[in-house]
């Protein structure tokens, strides 16, 4: 049972993630949004490669016992790093429409549309 | 934003060469402990964007020019293709310099051990250049962020 | 040559057809008579009102289609309401369609 | 540097010389601007030529492998694995079919440019956002790897939605990006979503070694309807389409091209996970139901939709979505007649209309929306009630316009008849009102295109642009698409017979794709 909390937390970090990006309306907000379903998913993938009572896989002075699988992490470190240009770029973007438009209400934000 | 006071740059100016020092031993050791080019470059680029935070975005910018910035990841990027492409005699991305005994050419030992910074072939070398993209790149979005905001709140 | 399920597709030989088809049509044309020109009948002509300058004419893209627009009005509305330009609707019409192939897939495609 | 050698390492290199050129040109920029365009140019031109000759082999019959970093390309399985540990690019038939079309549209679009964004600054980004947007679609057109399909689907996003802000002075430019990029951020993290559950039940990132050991448990299901909500909204498939008229209407024209392309291949990725990936495990009733309806409400929503739009650019990318919609309509009941007895007549010709149009779209709209740019060019608006009498200063530009016109609508004998006949023809073998409602949306397309013809070009000639036509680079790669066009049109046998059918061969046969890496 313990160690379904993770995937718990998972669901419920997904769920306030689109609840954020669905609902909020400040352009800042839904980038939050993606960030915690980013968060949620990434925290999904180390959870798959959880084994019970292994260690970190580093070979620096292991002990011979299990070691936990190493490729969820470097799955989710370069899901980290995408993230990251993701965050990144989203944020030049409200800037600019801060500038252009004034506001950061996706509702204002609609000169595009039909 | 402008500059901080006294107080706050004396102190990153004393934590600032250690941020940088645990970023390149992180960058270093990717190939033997947990890191790599990504993680110790956002370590770098975090020590970078402290100095940025403490002396405005105007004093770091009179230093580092954006350019230059951007010429730096061009080049860890074009670095990290290079080291790819020198393998193409087997396959693309082939280690081609592991296990041969010169630089990063030792063979690992096996069991547990210390670890031998001279082992991994090209991942090292990759690990750098990723961490010199890393570093420009992430410093880059941060200073251009900070410099555009505060232009934005000089002229309100 | 396109072989389709029942037939097939030569681009060629319609290319051909359709000179042959184009003779044909000179060729009647041909039939008619020369002197049956000018007069009344060359003018354009539009419901009987006066015809502006005709270098000036030109019908804006607006006003293209527009009885078509009118009988479609209740659709359109409905599409109009539907596209309302918000990221966050965008993303609420995602979520609703995965609702929607989760349901469909998962309760009632059972295999 | 023998043939062979480039032979067996191309998948390779496709993919590394754009991605190598895309971070030289920041450097090369700052020398000189024309030996950046140059540099551009000869990446385009090589990529598009060493695709030929890879595509070339592919299509006669052999299956590219090449696993990244192994002593040997073929080597897909180290020794001391059972598995594929390793990236995989596999080229079958399909991949090297839609590589074609990244690279042919990329150098339409790339020549289109030289002259096109002259005038904006940051043109050494420009480019090496372009190159990697090639990368992207290359990338994941060739990839074997679920989780490498995704590292390219970002990639390409994030290099999309940078071009879709390019002309940032533009507020109007960065709330499409912007749009578009929320909405594909979420449709990737979809994705990776989906393939954690994969992962997580079968340890294996490989698409062939997957399909081999898939099962269609209850988590695959939800993996499954994760994949298709994702990539059906990155194709734009209504009612997730309304990201694409934002997006496509602001970006420069050369990158609305590209960005028709980078749909097509969210729907590449979308059929291979469907055929490739899951196969017959697949309950395939439901699921081609599901892609024929998705279909459908693409078709007529988007034609309808594009009656009344008054910038040209929104009118056509509705058309794109469209478009799409007979895409999935033909593939969709390709996958609903798989495993039955009439796949073999019907649902092959149905899934070879499907494919071929995917090549066609991709031509014809990519000249349609590169004549737009033109047309943006010289007048400096897209609003078509401020055009008229443009015929009379550009004239290549209107026949270009009319071609690409003639060819979405499908009158014969331009390429796109000869895949809506096919689309036609044995859709019907499902229902007939499949086949009606996609004639009635080919007539529908016919009437709008009248409209912006007749609003855009002809009538009295506007009174305040300069007269003549645009630069010659801009013609250079309208003339590229249009050739395609009219040799795709002439020779639809050959072209089905040579290129779409291997490729359709590939979709339909799951037991080749997972032999081709797995072996036996």
């Amino acid at each position: 049972m313990i160690y379904n909390i993770p995937f718990i937390v998972v669901v419920l970090l997904i769920i306030v993630g689109l609840a954020t990006v669905v609902f909020k309306r400040n352009l800042i907000k839904i980038v939050i949004g993606i960030t915690i379903i980013e968060s949620g998913v990434n925290l999904f993938l180390i959870t798959l490669g959880y084994r019970e009572n292994s260690v970190a896989p580093i070979y620096t002075f292991a002990p011979s016992t299990k070691m936990v699988l190493p490729v969820p992490q470097a799955l989710t470190l370069t899901s980290i790093v995408i993230g990251v240009a993701v965050m990144a770029l989203m944020l030049s973007f409200a800037i600019r429409i801060y500038q252009h438009y004034g506001t950061l209400d996706s509702r204002k934000i609609r000169r595009l549309r039909e | 934003m402008s500059e901080m006071s006294k107080i706050v740059r004396t102190i990153s100016n004393s934590l600032f060469p250690f941020i940088m020092i645990y970023g390149l031993y992180v960058i270093m050791h990717g190939h033997l402990t947990p890191g790599g080019g990504f993680q110790g470059g956002a370590v770098v680029a975090s020590g970078c964007a402290l100095i940025l935070v403490a002396y405005s975005s105007g004093w770091v910018f009179k230093k580092v020019k954006e350019s230059n910035l951007s010429i730096l990841e061009s080049i860890g990027a074009i670095g990290f293709i290079s080291l790819a492409f020198l393998g193409i005699g087997v396959t693309f991305f082939y280690n081609f310099i592991a296990g041969n005994g010169l630089l990063f050419g030792e063979i690992p030992p096996v069991g547990p051990n210390s670890g031998n910074l001279n082992t991994a072939g090209l991942l090292p070398l990759m690990n750098l250049s990723v961490g010199l993209k890393v570093i420009a790149g992430l410093f880059a979005i941060v200073a251009v962020m900070a410099f555009v905001a505060s232009r934005r709140m000089r002229k309100k | 040559m396109l072989h389709t399920p029942s037939g097939y597709w030569d681009p060629l030989l319609w290319i051909l057809a359709l000179i042959v088809a184009i003779l044909i049509a000179y060729i009647i044309r041909g039939f008619g008579r020369k002197d049956y020109k000018g007069g009344e009948q060359s003018k354009p002509f539009l419901s009987g009102m006066d015809i502006p300058d005709e270098k000036e004419l030109h019908i804006r893209a607006g006003n293209i289609y527009w009885g078509f627009m009118e009988g479609l009005e209740g659709y359109y509305d409905i599409m109009k309401k539907i596209h309302t330009g918000v990221v966050n609707d965008y993303v609420a019409w995602f979520l609703g369609v995965s609702a929607l192939l989760f349901i469909v897939i998962l309760i009632v495609g059972v295999t | 540097m023998n043939m062979n050698w480039l032979l067996t390492h191309s998948p390779a290199l496709l993919i590394a010389i754009p991605l190598l050129a895309a971070f030289l040109t920041p450097l090369i920029d700052r020398l000189s601007k024309r030996a950046r365009n140059v540099l551009v140019l000869i990446v385009l031109i090589t990529v598009e030529v060493v695709m030929i000759v890879l595509a070339w082999d592919v299509f006669t019959g052999n299956t590219h492998i090449y696993t990244m970093g192994a002593s040997n390309p073929t080597a897909t399985i180290p020794v001391q694995a059972a598995i594929p540990i390793r990236i995989v690019l596999e080229v079958d038939g399909l991949s090297a079919f839609m590589g074609l079309i990244s690279a042919t549209v990329s150098l339409a679009a790339g020549l289109y440019s030289l002259a096109f964004v002259r005038r904006e600054t940051g043109q050494g980004r420009y480019y090496t956002l372009l190159l990697l947007m090639l990368v992207g679609m290359l990338g994941m057109e060739f990839t074997g790897d679920l989780f490498n399909l995704f590292v390219f689907l970002e990639i390409l996003s994030i290099a999309s939605a940078a071009l879709i802000a390019y002309r940032f002075y533009r507020g109007d430019a960065v709330e499409g990006a912007f749009k578009y990029f929320v909405i594909s951020s979420l449709g990737a993290l979809m994705v990776l979503f989906a393939i954690g559950l994969l992962y997580g039940q079968y340890d294996l990132l490989n698409m062939a070694a997957l399909a081999k050991v898939m099962k269609y448990t209850m988590l695959d299901k939800i993996a499954l309807v994760l994949f298709i909500a994702a990539f059906a909204m990155k194709c734009g498939a209504i009612p997730m389409h309304m990201w694409v008229p934002d997006s496509y209407t602001v970006a420069p024209a050369s990158i609305t091209a590209m960005l028709v392309v980078a749909s097509q291949v969210s729907l590449y990725a979308l059929f291979r996970i469907c055929f490739s990936l899951y196969g017959l495990t697949l309950d395939v009733t439901t699921v081609g139901i599901i892609i024929i309806s998705l279909g459908l409400l693409s078709m007529f929503v988007g034609v309808t939709m594009a009656l009344p739009q008054k910038d040209i650019k929104r009118l056509m990318s509705y058309h794109a979505i469209s478009q799409t919609g007979y895409m999935l309509l033909g593939v969709g009941v390709g996958l609903y007649l798989i495993g039955k007895p009439e796949f073999s007549t019907y649902g092959m010709a149905a899934m070879e209309g499907g494919i071929f149009h995917i090549f066609n779209h991709a031509l014809y709209k990519g000249l349609l929306f590169l004549t737009a740019g033109a047309i943006f060019y010289k007048v400096k608006t897209r609003n078509l009630n401020e055009m008229r009498g443009l015929a009379h200063s550009m004239k290549f530009t209107a026949i270009f316009f009319m071609i690409g016109a003639f060819a979405i609508a499908g009158i014969p004998p331009f390429n796109g008849f000869a895949s809506k006949l096919l689309i036609y023809e044995s859709v019907y073998c499902v229902s007939p009102i499949l086949s009606i409602i996609a004639m009635l949306v080919s007539i529908i397309t016919l009437a709008s295109f009248v409209k912006v013809f007749h609003s855009a070009f002809m009538g009295p000639p506007m009174r305040n642009t300069k007269e003549g036509e645009v630069p010659k680079s801009m013609l250079i790669g309208m003339v590229i698409l249009t050739v395609g066009i009219i040799l795709f049109g002439l020779f639809p046998g050959w072209v089905v017979d040579h290129i779409v059918h291997p490729a359709a061969q590939a979709l339909a046969d799951q037991a080749a794709y997972i032999q081709a890496v797995i072996g036996g």
